[in-house]
């Protein structure tokens, strides 16, 4: 009970909690989760943004250092579409591959992420490496690259803005543009989106693999820029594969991967609170999370069947 | 010359390395030509990895494969409730599984063995010469001085690719995999058919842990599985769902970890970043390079009830 | 925020690890030290396993926020934090365990790692048939490499000729894969392996266990226990003392932010060699006793390692 | 002459969650016959040969095999009974090799040569021949269909239900499976036979049962009953039968739009091919140096046997295939019903609203405005009768017969200028199948010829019955097919298909 309270207070107990802890979490979850949303809509397996993140953290931290103390709208902005470019650089491997060999993505993306963590674990150590060259990390950048804070006191940064605007233009841009029913179409239906529409599926998917990891490169500019302020070797504990449940558990819908991802962030920033303040170990604040997943799953599950019922009742 | 020497070396390395490996992507692929991802299998493996070391160290190995097994097919059993009962996403519940897992091990570790650890402690079963065989040089010693679960691997890869190909229930298991529809209108009980695919690949998966802890490292820490479920499910595609295939692609993963350890110890003056990177390069290479058709089971991933 | 909740006056600690404590090593011996400081001083403990430096940024501030006392961030990857968090929590005294960052509640040790590192290379070399040693890191930290290159440094003072293999596993946990690189460098007729890797660490020793032939040194913690027959000794750092050291000051209020070095002379660093073997000859363990005195007398200074 | 009823359904009742698929439907099928079961789209026909296969469970009633009540479980019961049925949509794994495929189901040591051995005792006995180590997803759509029956038949099937097994098949192909399933009958198997084609099933049937929502409504003897009378009992308006009566009876003679060809109606070239050649994956040659135009206010008929290049042509004209060489003239939109509906027409998942939009997925740019999507679904919905059609809802819980008259009507409204269509009556019943025929004849509104319309179909009646000129295919050529004196006279067309001149 107590470790659950603790759970509850890490996450939501106060204002440093919600904004400074389950917000700053949920960002790059936030972004990662519309990376994987997009890339599954259009039918692609991306499990490569972990790699990505990874990639776009090197890009954005590279603007950063070289761009030093230049105005910070200049660096910001250089860091994103740096970021960007690292995470498109990255998940173009895998596109390439599977155009030009017929490599499934769903493998390629995992190799790639195994290879961009020893790659950025070589780069701290070397080009990247702050200038003793004695610990394996990048020099933390000069103040114009600190990304502003959203709320004055609060480590949220500008990283969940650009998350949550993110999710609603990709959900307008679904729903609403033509370009957007054509992911989507190629997504549910390949064939019939060539063969009624006349859409050109391979170029539609090449293109959202690239904007997949280009959004997945932008969380990893968000981390350096917003809360590390340095390029470090772990940076991520594994978000990218988190973002695979947060974009899943949302459906895919850009907007409700707002809602999971700040689902996942509580989860993480009360799971640290558990260590913290209630002495639950570590490993048992891992049982936890997954009970607390699989519970919501479960719950979605029968709420389904539910629908399911009320779906036929409609069919009548 | 010096190379020549460590060519044994080399190949016993490559082949000890597959080992759990191939456990763990032979119960994967099952699970998957009967259209069930399990994301899970890290759990399942690290779920070996603990039951292996407690009943091993309570009733010595053979107990102890046992219980790894079973530990396996436990945490697969939460994952098929999930996926065939609930009709929950695969994905989010095989990764909720591996978070269980990790946490439940960890856990009864740290309860069990305290802060300090089971340390080496635990008995465990080492190389066994096949007399005669290990006689032959340079391959012998490397195909015929192993652990007896690496000869059980040798038993495990035709007996799976006979059942699977030559049996009704392996015909079965095919069918439910490629066409759902199919396989119930030849009268074929689907759910069945996947409980079975899900607890074998527990059951592999928990052999794969229970291989890591009594045939190699002797000892439990925590996350000792080091992603190797995902490195299996990576195995599964690169072997293109054959049994042969993946056993296959097991041994070339076995053979570049191999081919990396030993490169370090070469004193290449290289980042051994670059080393550590070099078996995910060499598959995208090989996946590159060696054509073929790309034959994922048409019902794979797909949710229960779906359809 | 610099608010302080220090409701009941309680001496209170954390501790940041950024492994599990469970490795025996790295991360267990800190825990231990954390228990020391419970134990011999009262105090009310807390601590956290922690991964990312965001991770490391958000708990600092957390601990801050609710009035402890004293923050030990277990590795000189938390320096950045302590840098960042340091001036929002006046109150909370932040120390790493390595690094080199100081400021008015911002503290560092310093662990002369390298000085028992030497001593165990000399002791290696003395009992390597083979003339082939091998240093066994779990990730190239600059703890890990600087005592790498003092163990060589010792080797070649007393075996100039002797060559040392250098591998890495990339991890701290994967210990299948530390017994595989174990076997490797064996393969390479390395007959000492140094293996700093935690966790993954532990299949080192099981690999010289069951291939013999060879002596395994451990470091951290003292490994001698971990596989006693096949263990020449071990680097040890004596956390538990180092901890209570610092933490007493704090407590009684002495405590003066600085990079607090700990080396043989403090007693907190040192070579212990394995007692359930006795191969060591008088020469050599009197050759290390030696430079171990004036070592602390200040006469002797650790040769810069030359690196290969 | 009276035999033993095999296999009796009575009183049955079925839901689909709230949908009442059927309610009191009964079906009485004697020992050595041919049994029709007739009724339209969406009737209950296969909700209740599936229930009489094990694959469902009813509500209520009672099934009775050879006079002893039964409850199968599951389908495997039904098929140990000796019951097989080839569904509407084909179950092969279609990744699996033919032998594969027949000998799923069973249990224990897998042995292919043995099975593969039945398989070739049945071709012997039946003339059902399939290669068994082909894979299936190679074979021909009526090889497929062979195959679904040498399945049942391998395992002994006493009772055989096809689910509607006419829809693929050429008019040889049918009439050789008619031939052979009367030959099962008279051999003392028992065959039920969906349709909801009324003259197929009064020219092979012994008796015949109607559904008519999910209702049975006219059960008879053939001898017992009219064409006349089993289309009222479908539709259930004699009204309605009547008016249909008319319109087919003028539709039947072959030809009628050759007649208008005759008489001078030509427009302008719309669609046209110079020299075209195409060559898939593998290297084949689909099409070999075809030209041809199509004018305004043409239909032209396309009859070809399967891979005989009627595919590809057909794409080609529609904009869907690029030939390898040569040069194609067409308008920017060509409407197009493919064969496959649920695979190359629709996205099952989307909702009606989103198929009609999917038509323009790759020419759209900007934003969709969904208002008018909306307003243009409803047209088609209401234009084209699609039954339980609303914008919002899914495609694939329409019955397949809507969801094809959904797709007509869409692409109707593209196709302003050229229309291509694929076997497009496929699966619908007697009603549907007219009020597409009967878009596909409107080339023009008015005295103005409007369009060019390309129709292929596997059924010559229907082809002649629409086309204003034909051609035929064969190994990859196009060539006219010239008609006969006589317009009833049907021999130059099946010397055409086989490549006689
Ligand atoms: N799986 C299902 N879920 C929900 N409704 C269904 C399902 N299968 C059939 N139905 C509904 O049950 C009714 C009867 O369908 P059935 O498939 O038996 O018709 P049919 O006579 O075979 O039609 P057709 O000629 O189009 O094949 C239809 O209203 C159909 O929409
Ligand atoms: N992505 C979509 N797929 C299918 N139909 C859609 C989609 N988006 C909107 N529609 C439908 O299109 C119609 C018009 O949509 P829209 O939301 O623009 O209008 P509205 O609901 O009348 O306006 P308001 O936004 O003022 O409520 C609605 O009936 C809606 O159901
Ligand atoms: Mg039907
Ligand atoms: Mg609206």
């Amino acid at each position: 009970m107590d470790a659950l309270a603790a759970l509850w207070d890490g996450a939501f107990g106060s204002a440093f909690a919600i904004w400074s802890a389950t917000l700053v979490r949920a960002t790059p979850l936030l972004l990662l989760g519309l990376a994987v949303a997009l890339a599954f809509r259009a039918g692609l397996l991306n499990i490569g943004a972990e790699g990505q993140l990874l990639m776009g953290a090197v890009g954005a931290s590279a603007a950063a250092l070289s761009l030093g103390t230049a105005p910070r709208a200049i660096v910001v902005l250089a860091m994103l579409a740096a970021g960007a470019t690292g995470g498109a650089l990255w998940s173009g491997i895998a596109a390439w591959l599977k155009r030009r060999f017929g490599v499934l993505e769903v493998i390629s993306t995992i190799m790639l992420n195994f290879i961009a963590a020893a790659l950025v674990s070589w780069l701290v150590r070397g080009p990247l490496q702050e200038p003793t060259r004695i610990y394996p990390q990048s020099s933390t950048f000069s103040a114009s690259a600190h990304w502003p804070f959203l709320i004055p006191g609060q480590r949220l940064h500008l990283g969940f803005a650009i998350g949550v605007v993110l999710a609603l233009v990709l959900w307008w841009w679904f729903e609403r543009t033509a370009g957007g029913f054509r992911v989507r179409a190629v997504g549910a239906g390949a064939r019939a989106a060539a063969s009624a529409g006349g859409v050109d599926v391979a170029s539609t998917v090449m293109r959202v693999f690239l904007v997949s990891g280009a959004i997945a490169g932008i969380a990893g500019a968000a981390e350096v820029g917003g809360v590390t302020w340095a390029l470090y070797e772990g940076l991520s504990p594994g978000y990218g594969y988190t973002a695979i449940a947060v974009a899943l558990l949302a459906r895919l819908d850009p907007r409700w991967i707002i809602a999971t991802s700040i689902f996942f962030g509580a989860l993480e920033a009360g799971a640290a609170a558990m260590q913290r303040d209630a002495q639950v170990p570590a490993v048992v604040v891992q049982i936890v999370v997954a009970l607390v997943v699989l519970g919501v799953l479960a719950v979605t599950a029968l709420r389904d069947k539910q629908m399911a019922q009320r779906l036929a009742v409609d069919a009548e | 010359m010096e190379l020549l020497l460590l060519l044994t070396p080399f190949l016993e390395a490559s082949l000890r390395t597959a080992t759990p490996l191939a456990f763990a992507a032979l119960g994967e692929l099952v699970s998957e030509r009967a259209g069930v991802i399990n994301l899970g299998l890290e759990g399942c493996i690290i779920a070996g990895c603990f039951g292996a070391l407690l009943a091993a160290g309570i009733g010595g190995p053979a107990i102890g494969f046992a219980v790894g097994v079973l530990s396996g097919m436990a945490i697969a059993a939460v994952f098929a409730i999930f996926v065939l009962v609930l009709r929950t996403d695969q994905i989010i519940a095989g990764t909720a599984m591996t978070l269980l897992a990790l946490g439940l091990t960890g856990t009864l570790y740290k309860v069990l063995y305290g802060a300090s650890g089971a340390a080496l402690g635990t008995p465990t079963v080492g190389p066994w010469a096949v007399p005669g065989l290990s006689a032959i040089p340079v391959i012998g010693p490397a195909l015929f001085r192993q652990s007896v679960l690496t000869y059980l691997l040798y038993a495990a890869v035709p007996t799976l690719a006979w059942w699977m190909h030559r049996t009704g229930a392996g015909l079965a298991l095919r069918a439910v995999g490629e066409r759902r529809a199919a396989a119930e209108a030849a009268g074929i009980d689907v759910p069945r058919v996947r409980w079975g695919a899900i607890l074998f690949a527990g059951a592999f998966g928990g052999l794969s842990g229970a291989t890591l802890v009594l045939a190699q490292v002797g000892t439990f820490n925590e996350g000792m599985s080091a992603g190797r479920g995902f490195i299996a499910i990576a195995i599964v595609v690169l072997g293109r769902w054959s049994v042969v295939g993946t056993a296959m692609a097991a041994l070339v993963f076995g053979a570049a970890f191999a081919l990396q350890y030993l490169f370090q110890a070469l004193d290449v003056q290289l980042p051994y970043q670059l080393f550590i990177a070099f078996p995910y390069v060499l598959t995208l290479v090989l996946l590159a390079v060696v054509r073929g058709r790309t034959a994922a089971p048409l019902e794979l991933g797909l949710r229960d009830g779906t359809r | 925020g610099t608010k302080t909740s220090g409701n009941d006056g309680a001496f209170r600690v954390a501790l940041l690890t950024p492994g599990p404590i469970s490795d025996q090593a790295w991360n267990s011996s800190a825990y231990k030290g954390l228990e020391r400081i419970r134990d011999s001083l009262g105090a009310e403990i807390s601590h956290i396993q922690t991964k990312t430096p965001a991770e490391f940024e958000e708990n600092f501030r957390q601990y801050g926020a609710k009035g402890y006392d004293l923050v030990i961030g277990h590795g000189f990857e938390f320096q950045d934090a302590a840098q960042r968090v340091g001036p929002e929590y006046p109150n909370t005294i932040y120390v790493t365990t390595g690094g080199s960052g100081t400021g008015p509640n911002i503290a560092a040790l310093s662990f002369a790692f390298d000085e028992p590192s030497f001593f165990a290379g000399i002791a290696a070399a003395s009992v390597s048939q083979n003339g082939v040693m091998a240093v066994l890191g779990g990730t190239e930290l600059p703890p890990v490499k600087s005592s790498f290159a003092a163990f060589e440094a010792g080797a070649r003072s007393v075996r100039p000729d002797i060559q040392i293999l250098t591998a890495f596993i990339g991890n701290w946990d994967d210990a299948a894969a530390g017994k595989e690189q174990a076997l490797a460098l064996m393969s390479r007729r390395a007959d000492v392996i140094f293996q700093n890797a935690d966790a993954a660490g532990l299949g080192a020793f099981q690999a010289v266990r069951e291939r013999g032939k060879a002596w395994i040194i451990g470091a951290n913690a003292d490994q001698n226990q971990v596989a006693p027959e096949v263990t020449l000794g071990s680097v040890v750092i004596d956390l538990p003392h180092a901890f209570l050291l610092v933490a007493r000051e704090v407590q009684d209020g002495s405590f003066t932010p600085r990079v607090v070095h700990l080396d043989t002379k403090s007693d907190v660093v040192r070579w212990v060699p394995n007692p359930s073997v006795q191969v060591l000859s008088k020469m050599v363990t009197d050759h290390i006793d030696g430079l171990r005195a004036q070592l602390i007398a200040g006469t002797f200074t650790l040769p810069m390692a030359s690196a290969p | 002459m009276t035999r033993e009823a095999a296999l009796v359904l009575s009183g049955i009742r079925h839901r689909f969650g709230r949908t009442l698929a059927l309610d009191d439907a009964s079906i009485a099928v004697r020992r050595g016959t041919v049994h029709a079961l007739l009724g339209e789209n969406g009737a209950g026909k296969s909700t209740l040969m599936r229930i009489a296969f094990g694959m469902l469970r009813p509500e209520h009633g009672t099934i009775h095999l050879d006079g002893d009540a039964v409850a199968f479980a599951s389908s495997a019961e039904a098929i140990a009974q000796g019951i097989g049925m080839v569904h509407q949509h084909f179950s092969l794994v279609s990744t699996m090799r033919a032998v594969e495929n027949v000998a799923l189901g069973a249990r224990g040591r897998l042995d292919l040569a043995a099975t593969a051995a039945r398989m070739t005792a049945v071709a012997h006995a039946t003339g059902l021949t399939i290669d068994p180590a082909a894979m299936s997803g190679d074979l021909s759509v009526s090889a497929q269909q062979r195959l679904e029956i040498v399945k049942a038949l391998v395992r002994d099937a006493r009772i055989l239900i096809l689910d509607e097994p006419g829809a693929v098949l050429t008019p040889d192909e049918r009439a050789e499976l008619d031939r052979w399933l009367r030959h099962f009958a008279d051999g003392g198997g028992t065959v039920v036979l969906i349709t909801h084609k009324v003259r197929e099933a009064l020219a092979v049937a012994d008796d015949l049962t109607v559904l008519r929502r999910g209702r049975t409504v006219l059960h008879s003897a053939r001898a017992d009953v009219t064409e006349d009378a089993v289309i009222d009992a479908m539709t259930g308006e004699s009204d309605v039968g009547a008016a249909w009566r008319i319109a087919r009876t003028e539709s039947d003679r072959p030809t009628a739009g050759a007649a208008a060809l005759r008489s001078g109606a030509t427009g302008t070239p719309v669609l046209a091919l110079d020299h075209v050649h195409v060559v898939d994956e593998r290297g084949v040659t689909r099409l070999a140096d075809v030209t041809l135009t199509i004018a305004r206010g043409e239909v032209l008929g396309v009859i070809g046997v399967e891979g005989a290049g009627a595919r590809e042509l057909l794409r080609v004209l529609a904009g869907r295939l690029l030939p390898s060489q040569g040069t194609v003239t067409r308008p920017a939109h060509v409407g197009f019903i493919p064969e496959d509906r649920l695979h190359d027409a629709v996205v099952p998942t989307f909702s009606l609203t989103e198929n009609l939009a999917l038509a323009e997925a790759g020419a759209a740019r900007g934003t969709l405005d969904w208002r008018a999507l909306v307003a243009r679904t409803v047209d088609v919905i209401t234009a084209h009768d699609v039954r339980n059609g609303a914008p919002e809802r899914r495609i694939d819980t329409l019955s397949g017969g809507n969801q094809q008259k959904f797709v007509v009507g869409r692409e109707d409204r593209i196709g302003l200028d050229a229309l291509v269509a694929e076997n497009p009556t496929r699966g619908l019943d007697l009603r549907a199948a007219h009020a597409v025929l009967d878009i596909v004849r409107r080339t023009g509104g008015g005295d103005v010829p409007s369009r060019a319309v390309v129709f292929y179909s596997t059924d010559l009646d229907e082809v002649l019955s629409v086309a204003t000129r034909v051609v035929a295919c064969f190994n990859g050529t196009v060539r006219e097919v010239r008609p006969a004196e006589d317009p009833a006279d049907r021999t130059p067309y099946a010397r055409a298909l086989v490549g006689a001149s």
